[in-house]
């Protein structure tokens, strides 16, 4: 039971940060997870330089999902778009350190995809780019 | 505890029919499978049957001049008269073969509605579809220009009958509903709709993956126009599905799919259609699938579907009555099982539904989380998702109760 | 006898594979299964993989937060790639199951055809095709007022290229051809007319249902757009084909059947598609047969579709050197196997199709007789019907001459 | 082998009775089996009581097809259309005298079914009216 959901993920599930929507925001992106139901609803503010001044997000779903919406956006203020860019599949489920099934992998994944599909109109899901 | 239920199947006997069953998921922890609504098991015997078909007299049907091809031919069409008297079917001619309840309504809406609609016609169809139920139907009214109209769900989990009777009301040309919800259970009074639908003019389809499976359909009694099912719910494999339609219906639409099979004559300007039920089935059919098919039927006869049926309404009940005690569950749909199958789909206070399910998952029990393919319901119902439990013939009530024992540990784990 | 004719395949070793073949017919009369056009047999691989999917993991698939529909779910995409492998495909999302080659070319020419065609658009077909490749897009064109025209049959059962590139300065829309006749075996240049449709702007859609199962198959070196294949010929369960397409053409293409599974979001009004593949794979799939499919082509690969193409080259080589010592035989199309795949038709003088095949099944030879759903082919070769005898990696030397035999027994029997 | 076609079929079946078009004809009626590709065209010719004056067919197919069609045909001339309406499809087996599988069975019915269509337009199969 214990690696099942490790502390961390209930904590960001039941204390989400940078919850709420920004208005108005540079980029404003929604998308659901189809399998689950599982929504996230990403807003960022960017400045001149393509840098992340402030981030707000609001989703239904699981602990994971959620959670992983959580501690990732967290770590969005500051960076530039360019760095963003390379946050890849593998550094989220790092982040969860849990081992994931393929329908979990969507809940654990949705957040990065919306930020990426919000941010450079990647469709794919994470680690599917290269079909 | 479960002296208040009675069943009236021998369970241990039935579960020794299902190699599936006796596995463990994980070392010490054995399988509880409670995801029968999505997927049925499936007997030995049916799995016998297959292995037996593709072992010994596989061949192409209908046309051929050989032992094989006799021998295969005469098991896919004595399999489509057997399942012709599990629904009680006037003639094997009523009997398509698809790939599954989805497909049969495609056929439907494509060949029935395309010929049949124009701009303007209503279509009725319910808030407590499965997907297929809905999206065929849209599809169809896009290329028509049909309008289609949803009845509501009423309090309690059941369709509102008046909204229901007004639609009536408006003159449809095709009525269409679930004869148990895939995920409340719910099971409307069909001969009663039926009736009334055919008072006003509507022909009507009636979505029976849910209920052929888990309790006696007799289409001559209901007369319904049209009924759907699925084989892989009903203990036969994937890959093959049932349109059931009255006859002289089916004569007066044109083909589905075009290709072998489905014609008499074919010259490059045009063709000639095939009888029924060949003219609805395009192509080699799922040989094996329906042979399979055939012998769930048999498996499921021999036990007698009013028996199932009965049995899964004691451990539905069970399961309510022990779902009530653990508290901070909402169960979604009616709580009486003379209206209800042996779908119990929930909403937990402490826990997403997905993550009831993972954590079920880890005690070995298999419920299915999400909208299962339900989102306008599970919008009535103000949730984005449900756990749901599903019960069949094989499940029993010691089962019950290792599933009611996972969700107190969805609670300990949650609720803190 | 058979020193000239080699194989580079072990066939004891194959026959060994498959359990049907090991059986008689009558006492004493050993089973010559040589229908494999019409449905090929099925090695213990194949059969085991589908019982022990029945028996060990079945669920349903994509929507399942439990161990099984998780073993599934990998089961079941897995055999997707092995299978985009199989042909070369580029991405697993160009691969979609359907229920057979007939079923993928309707999704095509339903789903591309209507989308893309208009009144007067001209589609090209052949004289050399199957019922499956010529009756949609009949359909199609009275759907559309498209116009349908056919590629004629040449002297040798070649097709008529000169009147080919003549339809193609017509400049059609869409090309449909099949890689390999079922009937005469006829191996048209694919690539070749591919590439002269391209530059014309076509789209081309190959039936691939009888030359993937029988030689090497590579969409990307073709360049075909759709590809159509059935696995019931090529050592798979039946229930269950495939349809390759071009990742941007199936993008732009609307779906076919409407249901659980294809869509992301239902809402009542409006529905938003799923992405690629399952966009056209409406409600649950033929999941085991998938599965059993992805076992074939794992089976055929070990062996080598190359080596498998060699084998039936030197085995119907010898057919056609020993058929032209009976006497009255015509056998219709090429007799060049470098243009001609393992299906032999052929008519004899003294008696008609049928009775060949009555007379031939009698000695255990399992061969089919009528117009093998090619009614315009047979049209072209002005005879009604015909007996075939079709190879697979399976079939010996040895049964070449029992057919033989057998046909010199007819010739008995009638020539009086 | 004996059993497999009967001296009497393989006569009806390269000498054929009543072969030829009648013209007029006062029923006239073709069809095929589409599994195989036999085809039965029978022409004939009542009188004022219903009574069978003159009969020709025309064909092409198997053995069994035919010496079907030729046995099944050479009874006709002088029945009544009440008469006729009492042939069955066992009439026709008997008659041929084989055991035949479900193919074979409509190559062997073909005739009989070529008759109730013309005769009452009947469409279903000898055997099959009550599907
Ligand atoms: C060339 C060709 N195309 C299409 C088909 C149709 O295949 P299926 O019946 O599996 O749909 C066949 C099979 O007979 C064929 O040989
Ligand atoms: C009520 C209902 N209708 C239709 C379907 C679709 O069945 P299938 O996926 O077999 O086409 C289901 C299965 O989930 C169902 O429960």
């Amino acid at each position: 039971m214990d690696d099942l959901y490790r502390e961390i993920i209930l904590d960001h599930y039941q204390n989400p940060r940078k919850k709420g929507k920004l208005e108005p925001a540079d980029i404003d992106y929604a998308e659901d997870n189809p399998v689950c139901g599982d929504h996230i609803h990403l807003t960022l503010q960017i400045d001149e330089n393509d840098v992340v001044k402030a981030v707000g997000w609001e989703g239904e779903g699981c602990a994971i999902s959620q959670a992983s919406a959580s501690m990732l956006y967290e770590t969005l203020v500051s960076k530039s778009l360019d760095e963003i860019r390379t946050i890849g599949k593998d550094d989220v489920l790092e982040m969860l350190g849990i081992p994931l099934s393929p329908v979990r992998l969507k809940c654990a994944l949705l957040s990065l995809k919306v930020l990426k599909a919000g941010a450079y109109g990647l469709t794919a899901w994470p680690g599917e780019e290269e079909d | 505890m479960k002296s208040d239920y009675s069943t009236p199947l021998d369970v241990d006997a039935i579960r020794a029919d299902f190699p599936i069953l006796h596995q463990e998921v994980r070392p010490g922890v054995p399988l509880v499978y409670l995801d029968n609504a999505a997927s049925s098991q499936k007997p030995l015997a049916v799995i016998e049957t297959i292995s037996d078909y593709y072992s010994r007299y596989n061949a192409n049907v209908h046309r051929g001049i050989h032992k094989l091809s006799e021998a295969a031919t005469d098991a896919y069409e004595s399999a489509r008269r057997r399942i012709q008297a599990f629904i009680n079917a006037a003639s094997f001619r009523e009997i398509i073969f698809t790939r599954n309840t989805t497909e049969s309504i495609n056929l439907v809406a494509q060949s029935w509605g395309r010929s049949n609609l124009e701009p303007g016609d209503l279509i009725v169809s319910t808030e407590m579809e499965h997907h297929s139920n809905i999206v065929p139907w849209q599809m169809l009214a896009g290329q028509t220009g049909a309008v289609l109209k949803f009845v509501p769900i009423a309090e309690g989990g059941i369709l509102d009958l008046d909204v229901y009777h007004q639609l009536l009301e408006e003159g449809p040309k095709l009525v269409t509903f679930t004869e148990m919800s895939n995920v409340m259970g719910t099971i409307p009074p069909a001969r009663e709709m039926i009736e009334a639908a055919h008072a006003v003019g509507a022909v009507v389809h009636v979505d029976g993956a849910q209920s052929v499976p888990h309790m006696p359909v007799d289409v001559q009694a209901l007369d319904a126009d049209f009924l759907s099912f699925s084989s892989h719910k009903m203990c036969g494999p994937t890959g093959v599905g049932v349109l059931y339609g009255k006859r002289e219906i089916l004569e007066a639409m044109p083909p589905f799919l075009g290709g072998g099979d489905m014609i008499k004559r074919v010259e490059l300007g045009q063709s000639q259609w095939n009888d029924l039920p060949y003219k609805f089935e395009a192509g080699t059919p799922a040989i094996g699938e329906v042979i399979g098919l055939g012998a769930a039927v048999d498996y499921l006869g021999a036990i007698g579907m009013d028996k199932v049926h009965q049995h899964e309404q004691a451990v539905t009940k069970y399961a309510l009555d022990r779902l009530s005690e653990v508290g901070g569950v909402r169960v979604l749909g009616p709580e009486d099982v003379s209206i209800k199958g042996g779908a119990v789909a929930m909403v937990l206070d402490c826990a997403h539904p997905h993550d009831v399910a993972q954590v079920l998952d880890h005690h070995g029990i298999a419920t299915r989380a999400g909208h299962h393919c339900a989102m306008p319901l599970h919008q009535h119902c103000n949730v984005v998702a449900s756990t749901r439990a599903s019960f069949y013939l094989y499940n029993t009530f010691e089962e019950v109760d290792r599933l009611i024992d996972g969700l107190y540990k969805v609670k300990e784990l949650f609720a803190r």
